[in-house]
């Protein structure tokens, strides 16, 4: 019980985070009560400046005080919390494991640096008690989640994840945005629900629901029950991937980014999705087993949906004219690669699958960033708008380049890392025919990435004739497209608080690519110890 | 304490005799005699009851001392004594609870003929429940159905006019097949004497005679007596003679006439064939097929009806299936639920008729299904007995009826083939029950808009009526205690049975 | 203590209930003080009696020769009276407030207490004849409940509930007088009192009967295609939906399925046969039924009474199960869906008496003016559709456990239904908490400026239940051992 | 069966044919007077029947003349005395079948009973 601590940042961020949301509430109460019914809209209008500084100051501040407080619980050594017992041998049980490390460590740096960039960009979008609150809760959440130790505890966080950050997604209040929170909220769940289902048929089929690596599958309570078990997992598997966006639970993705504030948006694709990475991995590393898994139906079946989902996913971003939408489709697609490395069950594929967990995390964090600068900016959402956008903030549109090149994994870049080590897993495994296709369409699909990041990189810097004459458009568009080759003569860089989160993130997304080899023995110490 | 005996000879004259003297007495004493002799005969009753429940054995009464196979002989044994002083008991509180109407429905002229005929009809009551002579029992059948019959036609309209001559017909063809039946025992037996009767008749199943003479004078007895009784499909003429007649003639006539006719059956099956011959005959599949059958169409029937008083007839029909249902199950455990639910439907539908008619008082005199909404804030006694002996007749727990059908399904149950169908019947037609009769209920308690108060709408307290209000509560009464302490009952009818072999 | 307390738990309401309207009140406050004494004092006698735990019968009196009304208090009894004494004095205090714009309160006291007597006599029933009377008087003092409001559809409601209510009696009627016939014994034993020699061949008819007779109850259970009566009866007045269609009325139909299932026709004699599979299909699509028809419903109260008739399935499928283990989820689901279902109820009627609307795309922007109750609906909702730390996850969790113990795969299937309908449930419990939190952009709050939390004698119970909830939640582990030691009893036999 | 019996019996087989008749006019015949002849013809049957049971060939009918005692030469009295009785009952239910026809024509003008019952719903409208 000594190591209660280490949940101190989760008291500490749950604690800030409802009270800023019972502010929010407070104030509207008051709103309302003050004007009734004169004054329509009696919430966020009127917000002063002093209030929005104290918001800021508290949020961030809360921030970096759990960021500190969650690293050092992380990284000193392998400390675990009993809570209390849910039920007869189910505890509410935290446990850190390299894992916990390694996911928490992307989570924190994102979530800081993500919530810096937020306090310019929500100024726009107003509520920000409510939207730093929720955020501050999700951050909590997400620690529990990583930190969690048994399957169980996993669960329960894992649908507090999802409520938590729906209101996220609905931010702004418009229709579609609510439309959109409510998909996402119903896919996680129905995801979970599968999980759910899965984990049912595992606390009766496996020794305990606690973490092992190697898995805790009892062979006599399974041998009778060779049927349903791998349904089951199949359905764990496609739940969860529900959260990552895999195939066929994959449509929230879409809808969801281009409606949520930038900033969430980028927490989106960047963290929560992989947290149903996280809970694949812990179900098949850690419960069922990779031995389970090798060979049967049920593996190649779920290597099929990733690769299916890395190429429909590639391909729509192809032909996705809105940027964040473009985005979220990658997303789908990227997401699917570190699936696919966890689905060859080879430690090849599983360091590079936990590589690019990483890299994707800070990629496409990154590009969400510059995609919401370019919305906060100059209102642009459409990628045929953003044509001559480098003359105006050539600084973004640079670490935009270099985002792209990491994410098609160009060497240097940290992509390239990752996803070398995902076709050498896939090339060395023993599954047969897939050993070849899923390389190649890995391979495939990195050129479609190329396809829909770079032209942007062009566009922005050479607004070529071409593009006012060659794209059809109707006039009206090429006026304005005009217009804003024009206008970008002069420049102007987005405030510090912006840039410097997209800056530390290039430099991230650049600097693991350059020495990856702390990364890919940490990973692949891990890959050792589960396969 | 012998000369008890002699009671129940003695009742049926006084109720015979009693007639003609209230014939000539004015309106007012003929009531009041009438009122007394009933009274009085229930006690002799009860008399009789304990004397046979003391001595434990069945007494008979040879009239003018001739011996049997010539004199004709009365006999008293528990269940007859028993059923004697319900019959009294129900006749004088359906008398009571009718006297309004009685009053204003017939000429001032014909009033103590009423009471006339109310006492032919008791003294042909007891006497089919006394008599141990089957011509008797004839006779008196003929003299139960003209008293009923002046009971019906005694409110002059056309269709009470109508409805006895229907109820006539019906009931001379039944009594007819009745009369031919029992001359063919005569022939068969030599005897008219019922304890002769079964000495002969087991001689003859014995060595194997006259089989088919005897099947078919069963059978001719089985189905005049159901005729009389209304069995479906011969219940046409009961709705029209219960819906019109005057109360307290519907309340008897459903209560008391037809289970005369059942209880006589009764005696037939014991006393008279024997009952061991009687089960293994065919005739009782039939009754069986007509019971469930009438248990379902009456049910049905009184859902499409809309008339209050003839809803209630038509559950009547139900009733009488359940009895004949019982019957067929060819179990003595059946024929006691038969008998209880006899007890309890006798019970039941007089209650239910009088409070049918205190609740068409307040509702300006119509008996339409949409005048009766909110009556049972108007007159609360007749609908909260209203409510309970709809209660009853579901089946609810607590009244009568769910006791009757305890006994009728566990009867089922002994019985191997006839158990699901008897089962399934009874929860069908439970169903049914509950849809019209809770439809009524809920129809008296649905409050009535001030938009759509109706003429003659007036409130009846229970000061107002007396004596319709004592007979109400004691009927309830009666119910409550027949469904909560049915052991004494049931007893007695075991025991009457025992004696009756 | 006297095993008489048995009866005087039963009697007392009933017995004070009919006084209601005849005691001369000078003013209402002094009605509602003798109503809430009288069920607390109840409530305590109750409580007394269960620490006491009287073993012994008590016999009240005879119908004939062996068929008694008689009351006995084991496990399962115990679970459903504490269920009873905790709930009802805090629905009375809710309904207080609640009935005053309702009108009639006497009368509606009067049988809302009667009630109270009547669910205790089903949970101490001790044998078989004595539960149909108690189900059979449940039914007729829930009705003039029902037809409170007295409007044509009330009538109309109330007069399809009760045919629905005799006609199941009248199905159960004919199981009860199986078992009469065969069992060796009317009183419950917990394994059943079939008596094999008896039953010889006839054992596919009792599979049918019991059918009959488990349907017969499960009507009170709205069971499909027997669950149209509980929307419908969604006109009452909410304390009515709340206490009586979430939870008495219904569980007394869960309850007594439980009873002829493991304590009259006994586990042995149905596991595994055509029987036990008709009955779980029927519970298992009913599962998936209500939710769906709750998707559809668009009346707040309604969509709660599907809700309800889906989650009471639950229950039953815990029941048909027939191991040990199922029985137990089945209790505990019943335990905890009337909290859970009984404050979202109180949460909608708080609504309804608030603001008058009754209809989901009503409610839009009401969380900023009602926060109380909508944090309290929102938590209830998730209860239900069964998040980890609240109740239903748990209940939910055990159910499941039993029905993947069980090695059926009807119940593997069952599982699945549990979860589309967990995720159903969710759609229609958190849209509506989206629509009142997050009304959109451009909403007029001038629509809702009416509204306001309700007083604490709403807030009191609902603050009770969501504690309860998160209690149960957290830290369920002494209820599921209780709940788990009744079934237990089970495997004895 | 051997119809030689049934010659033999001619007798009891014209009564149940009577009985026959009667019956099916009491129970199918429109017109109620005719109802009620076929009531009479139906009782009358009976009686017959009776009356054929109670007799034996050769001898008298059991009233006393000229002081012969001995029962064998008497036919059985009690059919005798049943048939009377019976003739009683059936007299007073025709009369009272009468009364109620004469009754209903004096309302209706007309004897036929499901005219009647027409007219009656005519009046309820």
């Amino acid at each position: 019980m000594s190591d209660l601590w280490i949940l101190s940042p989760v008291l500490l961020t749950l604690g800030v985070g409802i009270f800023l949301l019972v502010w929010s509430f407070a104030e509207h109460i008051l709103a309302a009560k003050a004007f009734r019914p004169a004054e329509p809209a009696a919430g966020s209008k009127p917000e002063k400046e002093a209030g929005l500084k104290t918001v800021h100051g508290l949020a961030v501040g809360t921030l970096l005080a759990a960021a500190v407080l969650t690293l050092g619980a992380a990284w000193s050594g392998d400390r675990s919390v009993t809570l209390f017992y849910l039920m007869k041998d189910i505890p509410i049980y935290f446990h850190i494991d390299d894992i916990s490390r390694w996911f928490v460590t992307v989570v924190t740096v994102i979530w800081v640096l993500v919530g810096i960039y937020s306090t310019v960009y929500m100024q726009h979008e107003g509520e920000e008690k409510r939207f730093f609150g929720f955020y501050l809760l999700v951050y909590g959440v997400l620690v529990c989640l990583d930190f969690s130790g048994n399957l169980v505890t996993m669960y329960l966080f894992y649908e507090l994840m999802t409520l938590a950050s729906f209101p996220l997604v609905l931010h702004n209040g418009s229709r579609e945005a609510i439309m959109a929170a409510l998909k996402y909220l119903f896919y996680s769940l129905c995801g979970a629900y599968m999980g759910l289902f899965g984990i049912y048929f595992l606390y009766r089929y496996c020794s305990s629901l606690t973490f092992m690596p190697g898995g805790t599958l009892s062979p006599e309570a399974v041998s009778g029950q060779a049927g349903i078990l791998p349904v089951a997992v199949l359905l764990m598997l496609i739940g969860f991937g529900a959260k990552a966006g895999m195939f066929p639970l994959h449509a929230w993705l879409p809808t969801a980014h281009p409606v949520a504030p930038s900033p969430a948006s980028a927490a989106l694709s960047g963290i929560i999705v992989k947290s149903g990475v996280l809970a694949i991995i812990r179900v098949v590393y850690y419960i069922v087993g990779p031995d389970f898994l090798r060979g049967t139906w049920v593996q190649y079946t779920w290597m099929a949906l990733t690769l299916v989902t890395v190429f429909m996913g590639s391909l729509l971003a192809y032909r996705e004219p809105v940027l964040k939408k473009r985005l979220a489709y990658s997303t789908v697609s990227q997401v699917s690669y570190i699936l696919f490395g966890l689905a060859v069950l080879s430690p090849a594929g599983f360091t590079g699958a936990l590589l690019h967990v990483a890299f994707h995390a800070v990629v496409k964090c990154g590009l969400f960033l510059t995609a919401g600068i370019f919305l906060f900016c100059c209102g642009k959402t459409r990628v045929d708008q953003l044509a001559g956008i480098g003359r105006r903030m050539p600084a973004v549109l640079w670490c935009y380049t270099l985002f792209a090149l990491a994410l098609i994994g160009i060497p240097p870049t940290s992509g390239f890392v990752s996803k070398w080590y995902l076709a050498q897993g896939a090339l060395h495994a023993d599954i047969g025919v897939w050993s070849y296709v899923g390389p190649a369409v890995l391979l495939v699909s990195a050129l479609l990435t190329a396809g829909y990041l770079l032209p942007i990189t062009m566009k922005g810097f050479f607004p070529g004739q071409e593009e006012s004459s060659g794209s059809a458009e109707d006039t009206e568009q090429k006026q304005r497209v005009q217009a804003d080759t024009a206008g970008a003569a002069k420049r102007q860089e987005p405030k510090a608080a912006m840039l410097v989160p997209l800056l530390i993130l290039a430099a991230l997304a650049l600097g693991m690519g350059l020495l990856p080899g702390v990364f890919t023995d940490f990973a692949g110490g891990i890959a050792a110890l589960v396969i | 304490m012998d000369f008890i005996r002699n009671f129940s000879f003695f009742s049926i004259v006084l109720s015979l005799f009693s007639g003609p003297l209230s014939s000539i007495l004015g309106r007012k004493w003929a009531k009041r005699v009438n009122t007394a002799e009933i009274i009085l005969l229930g006690l002799m009753s009860v008399a009789v009851l304990w004397y046979v429940l003391q001595t434990g054995e069945a007494f008979v009464y040879t009239m003018g001392h001739f011996p049997a196979p010539w004199g004709n002989e009365i006999r008293a044994g528990v269940l007859e004594a028993f059923m004697a002083a319900f019959f009294c008991l129900i006749m004088l509180l359906c008398m009571w609870g009718g006297v309004r109407e009685r009053e204003s429905e017939i000429e001032a002229s014909k009033q103590n003929l009423y009471y006339i005929m109310v006492n032919l009809l008791l003294c042909s009551l007891l006497a089919l429940i006394y008599t141990n002579d089957l011509f008797t029992a004839y006779v008196f059948v003929e003299i139960n159905t003209i008293s009923a019959c002046g009971l019906i036609m005694i409110r002059q309209n056309g269709r009470t006019i109508e409805a006895a001559t229907r109820y006539m017909i019906m009931s001379l063809l039944g009594s007819g097949l009745l009369l031919l039946g029992l001359c063919f025992l005569y022939d068969l037996t030599g005897h008219l004497l019922m304890s002769n009767i079964q000495e002969a008749v087991h001689a003859l199943v014995a060595n194997g005679q006259y089989q088919t003479p005897l099947l078919v004078s069963i059978s001719l007895m089985c189905v005049g007596l159901a005729i009389k009784s209304a069995l479906f499909p011969f219940h046409t003429w009961l709705p029209d003679a219960y819906g019109y007649s005057t109360v307290s003639s519907a309340a008897i006539l459903s209560s008391l006439v037809s289970k005369g006719y059942i209880f006589l059956l009764v005696k037939i099956f014991y006393r008279v064939i024997g009952f061991d011959i009687i089960s293994s005959s065919k005739v009782i599949h039939v009754l069986f097929a007509f019971g469930i059958a009438g248990m379902i169409v009456g049910s049905v029937d009184a859902i499409r009806e809309n008339d209050i008083r003839r809803m209630i007839a038509y559950s009547s029909v139900a009733q009488i299936g359940y009895i004949y249902m019982g019957f067929g199950l060819g179990t003595t455990a059946g024929v006691i639920a038969s008998i209880y639910h006899v007890v309890c439907h006798a019970a039941t539908k007089s209650l239910l008729f009088i409070a049918a008619s205190g609740i068409t008082d307040v509702s300006g005199g119509s008996r339409h299904f949409e005048d009766l909404t909110g009556a049972g804030y108007r007159n609360k006694l007749a609908g909260v007995a209203f409510t309970v002996g709809s209660l009853s007749m579901v089946g609810v727990p607590m009244f009568a009826g769910f006791i009757s059908k305890l006994y009728f399904a566990q009867a089922a149950v002994g019985h191997t083939v006839k158990m699901l169908p008897t089962l399934i019947a009874l929860a069908i037609s439970t169903i049914l029950n509950a849809v019209y009769f809770m439809k009524t209920v809920i129809r008296l308690y649905t409050p009535v808009k001030d938009g759509e108060k109706k003429a003659g709408y007036g409130t009846i307290t229970v000061r107002q009526q007396p004596v319709k209000a004592v007979a109400l509560i004691l009927f309830i009464l009666l119910n409550v205690i027949l469904g909560l302490n049915a052991e004494p009952v049931i007893g007695l009818i075991r025991t009457g049975l025992e004696m009756f072999s | 203590m006297h095993i008489a307390i048995m009866i005087t738990v039963v009697l007392l309401p009933i017995l004070g209930g009919i006084l209601i309207p005849m005691l001369p009140f000078h003013n209402r406050k002094q009605m509602l003080i003798y109503i809430e004494a009288l069920v607390l004092v109840n409530s305590a006698l109750i409580i007394a009696m269960l620490l006491d735990e009287p073993e012994e019968a008590f016999v009240l009196f005879r119908f004939t020769g062996d068929l008694r009304v008689s009351f006995h208090l084991d496990g399962l009894g115990r679970i459903f009276a504490a269920m009873a004494a905790v709930l009802w004095p805090l629905a009375v205090l809710y309904s207080f407030e609640y009935m005053k714009h309702e009108g009639h309160e006497a009368t509606f006291f009067m049988f809302y207490v009667i009630t109270y007597g009547i669910t205790l006599g089903v949970a101490m029933a001790d044998n078989i004849l004595t539960m149909y009377f108690f189900f059979e008087m449940m039914s007729l003092v829930t009705l003039p409940l029902i037809m409170h409001t007295q409007t044509r559809e009330a009538v109309l409601a109330s007069r399809s509930y009760l045919y629905y209510m005799i006609g199941g009696a009248a199905f159960a009627f004919i199981g009860m007088i199986f078992i009469l016939a065969y069992g060796t014994t009317s009183t419950f034993v917990p394994g059943g009192v079939l008596d094999p020699a008896k039953i010889g061949d006839k054992t596919n008819m009792m599979l049918f009967v019991y059918v009959l007779c488990f349907l017969g109850f499960s009507v009170k259970t709205a069971v499909w295609p027997f669950s149209s009566w509980l929307p419908r009866a969604g006109v009452a007045p909410t304390p009515v939906t709340a206490l009586l269609h979430a939870v008495a009325v219904v569980n007394t139909g869960a309850f007594a399925a439980m009873r002829v299932t493991y304590y009259s026709f006994g586990t042995e004699l149905l596991r595994g046969t055509w029987a036990q599979n008709v009955v779980m299909v029927l519970v298992i699509f009913t599962i998936v039924y209500g939710c769906s028809r709750a998707l559809k419903e668009t009346h707040l109260k309604r969509r709660l009474a599907w809700s309800t008739v889906s989650n009471l399935s639950y229950i039953l499928f815990g029941v048909v199960l027939m191991t040990p283990l199922g029985l137990a989820g089945a209790l505990c689901h019943m335990l905890f869906h009337s909290f859970m279902k009984i404050c979202s109820f109180f949460c909608a009627g708080a609504v309804m008496y608030k603001t008058g609307r009754s209809y989901v795309h009503e409610l839009d922007g009401l969380g900023r003016r009602m926060p109380k109750v909508f944090v309290i609906f929102t938590i209830s909702g998730m209860a239900l559709m069964g998040v980890p730390g609240l109740a239903g996850f748990v209940s939910k969790w055990q159910l499941a456990q039993a029905a993947v113990a069980s090695e059926n795969p009807l119940a593997w299937v069952g599982v699945g239904a549990l979860l589309i309908s967990a995720l159903l449930t969710a759609i229609y419990m958190l849209t509506i908490s989206v629509r009142a939190f997050f009304p959109g952009k451009d909403f007029d709050y001038s629509k809702v400026a009416d509204a306001e939390d309700p007083n604490w004698l709403m807030l009191l119970p609902l603050t009770v239940f969501v504690l309860v909830i998160v209690l149960f939640g957290l830290h369920p582990q002494p209820f599921i051992r209780a709940l788990q030691e009744v079934a237990s009893v089970m495997t004895v036999s | 069966m051997d119809f030689g019996n049934l010659f033999h019996n001619y007798a009891e087989a014209v009564a149940m044919i009577l009985f026959g008749i009667g019956f099916s006019n009491l129970l199918l015949q429109k017109n109620l007077m005719k109802k009620i002849i076929g009531l009479n013809i139906m009782d009358t049957a009976t009686y017959l029947f009776l009356a054929l049971k109670g007799y034996i060939d050769g001898r008298k009918a059991p009233v006393v003349v000229d002081g012969i005692q001995s029962m064998e030469a008497y036919v059985n009295p009690i059919p005798s005395g049943l048939v009377l009785t019976g003739i009683v009952v059936s007299v007073s239910v025709t009369a009272l079948m009468l009364s109620l026809t004469i009754r209903l024509y004096r309302r209706y003008h007309t004897l036929d009973l499901d005219e009647i019952s027409t007219l009656l719903k005519k009046e309820d409208k």
